[in-house]
């Protein structure tokens, strides 16, 4: 349905329910929704499980939502970095819970949940410690994981720019997990830097179609 | 019976593929995503009101699609699913068959409004073929509208030509898809198809009565 | 490797070889690679199964490729049309085995081929005549049929335009199967109506990479 | 030993990092496309000469990813795998996580080159965990680039700083990926991972003999 043009993150964030799955784009701070993570530690929704590539830097962003005690389990590629301290404390003490999947994995995965595929046997990751209790399947001589589907509630995403229904570009590896995780939340919310009139985007270098974005929020800071 | 819950007009006639297209229209919301199948289908965005702010899908890779193309305007690398030369509203995407599709099986569509030679009392819907022995299967994106929009709406008269009823208690022809189909809008009637049975929500000429003796299967109000 | 700018359509079908999956872009006329398909009617590989989206109108094309007996096998989704005769007398004979793919499940099995995934699991024709002998499985609630990779060994697709390096944009709809296909197949070959400068194409808009691009023809009539 | 098939120069002294580099950057085929891995690999890029048309690919979404950014050429929406700021150069594309890792893992990359802690004689890969019981696992892209691309080239010291073995006859760390190894470049030899075994292709100090002492597995030249 059409799509809502947020004055502010907490109007862009409205509505997050405790126990929601929570997709969270970047790849390091590149397409990071910085606004929005912000929005949603004020906005207070707790018991989350966060699906993003890492599991925060520093004492800001996602790292600060953890520092709160608000996300129940993280589902990453890799957690563990220089300044990952929040991250590392709460798993070590045993309060957050970790499912490590591989970098391509966990966006197939959301890929999936998008497109409607009910599973898929990827060779990714077959005979190593992540495919432990997976089902797999010898194809073409090859070893299999079956992949199931990670769906979010909410997706958290930067992009470059969108137009006022709601399609979205996005500006050079800023892209990265962006599109995947718009195509599978229920509700997807993107911080942009600039709103354009419709018509203003080349509908041939439309990245993300309006038809999966909900709420557009404005960089204050743009 | 149920008045209060079922419309219906003993003094209208039965409609027309353009009244039924209209009544379609009607019923798609403010800012939904739609796509219509080829065929009679495509009647349906005649009747959508210029402030409806309907966005149209085509499978061949197209959102915010416009009215078809005339004259000069008319481009061989802009068609509909029909291969019909069609226009771009101010606000369109275009995207390969692969994530169109996805777009489509993934549940993204609000609505799709399809043609079809039956459909049943569970929501089953044969649209794809008739199952003649010598007939060349061809099927090409009826089963993934049927299963991917999150309501999928028929547009189609009640009874072929020869009377035969095309709403049934069970399809004989090839299924397209199992228990896909929410609304069936025919010439004479409106039907919601629900977890109880089939349901009338309008009629446009006969009784609900009527109609329940021409049909093979259980009608609710 | 680096991509080869072909002068002539004959070079650039060179080397097709008999037994071949071709994969054939183009939905109706648009994106049709038509001097791509004229060269391979001149080159002979014979013996052919062809996957493209239809079987061939009127009598040029694939349907001329068709007529000359060297296919043995297409896959598509929707071979019947008003003027698809060269097939269906083909067909009605005996001559040419078809598998019908539901239109999505087509362009998703291409896609899986191209993207490493072994099968998936699909909705699309569940408890329909299409999905008869292949595994299905409840995911759910809902019943899912097991899809394997289409790969090709040769792809011919129509673009729009290519930079020296290979990367491809394509124009409106014509986009269609191309840069599925393109991802698919061992050897793949564009057709497009111009070659510009490497750099002449914004990164941002590139649909098809230049990776998965190895012969490029400037169309004659271009 | 087979002195034409394997090269032994007893003058010349354990490869450094950026002899390793220069080695690696020797073998990669003209027009190439090349996904080098987060810490030493990224060493690679600087010995590959200008006209040698090799593509590189980072896997968040970028191909023909140019050298670091310097100075005002630093743009946070740029980085490589490693999040450090890269710059793009012409005829460069990029596109999102999903279809980055589909080129990957579809076998479309001619060459990866990967760190290692351990590789086995099978050719197992075991870079992305130490096993550690506190460690806290974090894989990345490590399992994605050890399967997917047509060849894989570990770069590494053959010994731990304490004199352990890296390549192994079986890999004690937690594995990476299985069979995934094609080619093994070290500070004293490299060596290819076949059908039959562990192959000698050239050493740089040590004899084959030498080599074949210090490792717990059976060398072929």
């Amino acid at each position: 349905m059409t799509v809502r043009l947020c004055a502010h993150a907490d109007e862009a964030v409205a509505g997050i329910q405790d126990g929601s799955t929570v997709l969270v784009g970047g790849f390091g701070m590149a397409g990071m929704p910085v606004e929005l993570i912000d929005g949603l530690i004020r906005q207070g929704a707790k018991d989350l499980t966060v699906v993003s590539n890492n599991a925060g830097n520093g004492d800001s962003g996602l790292a600060a939502l953890l520092a709160k005690g608000r996300v129940r389990k993280v589902i990453c590629s890799f957690p563990r970095q220089a300044d990952s301290y929040v991250f590392d404390g709460l798993y070590r003490a045993g309060d957050i819970e970790l499912e490590v999947v591989p970098q391509g994995s966990l966006a197939e995965r959301m890929r999936a949940a998008g497109a409607g595929i009910g599973a898929f046997f990827c060779p990714t990751g077959a005979g190593t410690l992540l495919a432990e209790g997976k089902e797999t399947r010898v194809i073409d001589g090859r070893t299999h994981v079956l992949e199931y589907p990670i769906r979010g509630d909410v997706a958290l995403i930067g992009a470059h720019r969108a137009d006022r229904m709601g399609n979205l570009v996005y500006r050079k590896t800023a892209r990265n997990f962006g599109p995947v995780m718009a195509t599978a939340a229920t509700t997807v919310i993107a911080q942009v830097r600039e709103v354009v009139d419709t018509g203003m985007i080349d509908p041939e270098s439309v990245v993300t179609p309006s038809i999966y974005v909900d709420r557009v929020l404005q960089e204050a800071s743009a | 019976m149920n008045p209060d819950r079922t419309s219906v007009d003993a003094e209208r006639r039965p409609l027309g593929k353009h009244d039924i297209a209209a009544l379609i229209a009607r019923d798609i919301p403010q800012g939904a995503f739609v796509n219509l199948g080829i065929g009679q289908p495509t009647l349906v965005a005649d009747h959508l009101p210029a402030d409806s702010g309907v966005v149209l899908h085509t499978e061949n890779g197209l959102l915010n699609m416009g009215p078809a193309a005339q004259g000069d305007a008319i481009d061989p690398d802009l068609t509909n699913a029909g291969k019909v030369p069609v226009t771009e509203l101010p606000g369109a995407a275009y995207f390969h068959h692969a994530d169109s599709f996805a777009m489509m099986r993934g549940g993204h569509l609000d609505i799709c409004v399809l043609g079809a030679f039956q459909v049943s009392a569970a929501g089953d819907l044969a649209n794809w073929h008739t199952g003649a022995p010598d007939a060349i299967p061809a099927v090409g994106g009826a089963m993934d509208l049927a299963i991917g929009a999150k309501k999928v709406f028929v547009m189609m008269t009640l009874f072929t030509k020869t009377g035969v009823p095309k709403l049934v208690s069970g399809c004989t022809y090839p299924l397209t898809g199992l228990a896909c189909v929410d609304r069936v809008y025919t010439d004479l009637a409106v039907f919601d198809i629900t977890p109880r049975g089939v349901t009338v929500r309008e009629t446009f000429g006969p009784t609900v009565d009527d109609l329940a003796g021409r049909l093979d299967l259980p009608l609710l109000t």
